[in-house]
């Protein structure tokens, strides 16, 4: 569990190993706050019909960093509540039906971190450098792009 | 004019079609991001498959192609950035 | 990982045993969906400046579970894409900072699975008939009401 | 008129007004539920407490207190519902 001295930690982690909601759910959870919302990613094994065997990220590093570090600014400007934030992001090969990104966010009452999840992924598809090429069975490796 | 060396980055299909991650440039200092793309479509033609899909992180900042200035500094970092497909 | 045979759980349990996210979170996991979100409610250890030292939960337990299984048809109706629901709510005692509630649900783009979270722990705070006391430090046991 | 036995059940605060989690009580089937409600508070008269926030569950679906027939069967069960703080 997070420290509860009135701190409030933006916890950004990129890393090629395996994803733990475990992990992520503990370090935004606080006696104060009554409410944890989180949004996990996954891979999926079908794309369009063609059955995907494999998905690789690549990230720009230092400044998916940064931007991500811009979207928790914005989830404290706009939902002053909010207390912790969490976002894990897997780099490397990931493979199928396993995370891609963990996000939480803690709040004292649950709208607040409900709307600020919904908020931090849809921002982070828009804004944060990084790429997921989706190898499939049967064609060529396709890099993908978020559409929403 | 003055010229510096600046790093390019390239990451996912921008550095499949320039078939290199990065590289060093030497650059007008007030070359324009348009004029910096097409620099780097001289070099590595197949960088047109992605001219219409791409914009430019110069010191870690989105900056579109286009007429604007980006005032190269000696050691700056530009990034080719593809549509991103994070999440 | 839930099987993935074109099927669709409504995975509802009330239990007094200490809640798993983990537990939660893989039962709703399908390979055909994208994302998962959650919702935890966790125990608070203030209460308008009162210390809270301990809760407990006490439900009508049959029509709790065909409530919270209302609630699922709904978000059936509404977000037909959702594929898996799980709904654990814990009972009898919990100490302070540990989880009452958590829900998730799984779908192949974000948000369904988003909106049907909202809606679900709006929907239970609202309709499920379950109680809890707060038991303070200092002043007589309190049941609680849900205000919003 | 036609009486069944049902079985009251009390839950939270009305639990503890009442002093007891759950009784038989013998009623007429058509009785409303406000005059339901009379006949718990006249047994257990410190229900008087939650009158104005309770409401019922009647073979587990909700129903205010006021001039609704109930048509109770033998068996049925009715609960006391205080407000809700699940979650």
């Amino acid at each position: 569990m997070a420290e509860d001295g009135g701190s409030y930690l933006d916890l950004i982690k990129l890393t090629t190993d395996k994803l733990s909601i475990d992990t992520v759910s503990d370090s935004v959870t606080c006696s104060s706050c009554g409410a944890v919302s989180l949004f996990l990613g996954t891979t999926r094994d079908h794309f369009e019909g063609k059955t995907v065997v494999q998905l690789e990220y690549e990230a720009y590093v230092p400044m998916a960093e940064s931007e991500l570090r811009k979207i928790c600014a914005d989830i404290r400007a706009t939902w002053p509540t909010v207390r912790h934030i969490c976002i894990h992001h897997r780099l490397g090969v990931v493979p199928i039906t396993e995370t891609s990104v963990i996000i939480a966010v803690s709040s004292p009452h649950r709208h607040d971190s409900l709307e600020a999840v919904k908020y931090c992924i849809d921002t982070l598809k828009a804004t944060v450098p990084i790429w997921k090429k989706e190898i499939y069975e049967s064609e060529e490796p396709c890099w993908k792009e978020n559409k929403e | 004019n003055n010229t510096n060396d600046v790093s390019v980055l390239y990451f996912a299909k921008s550095a499949e079609l320039a078939g290199v991650k990065s590289e060093t440039l030497c650059v007008r200092a007030d070359i324009t991001s348009i004029q910096l793309w097409q620099e780097l479509e001289k070099r590595h033609p197949k960088l047109l498959g992605v001219r219409e899909q791409v914009v430019f992180a110069v010191r870690q900042e989105y900056v579109a192609l286009g007429e604007q200035r980006l005032s190269l500094s000696e050691g700056d970092e530009v990034a080719v950035i593809p549509p991103l497909s994070g999440g």
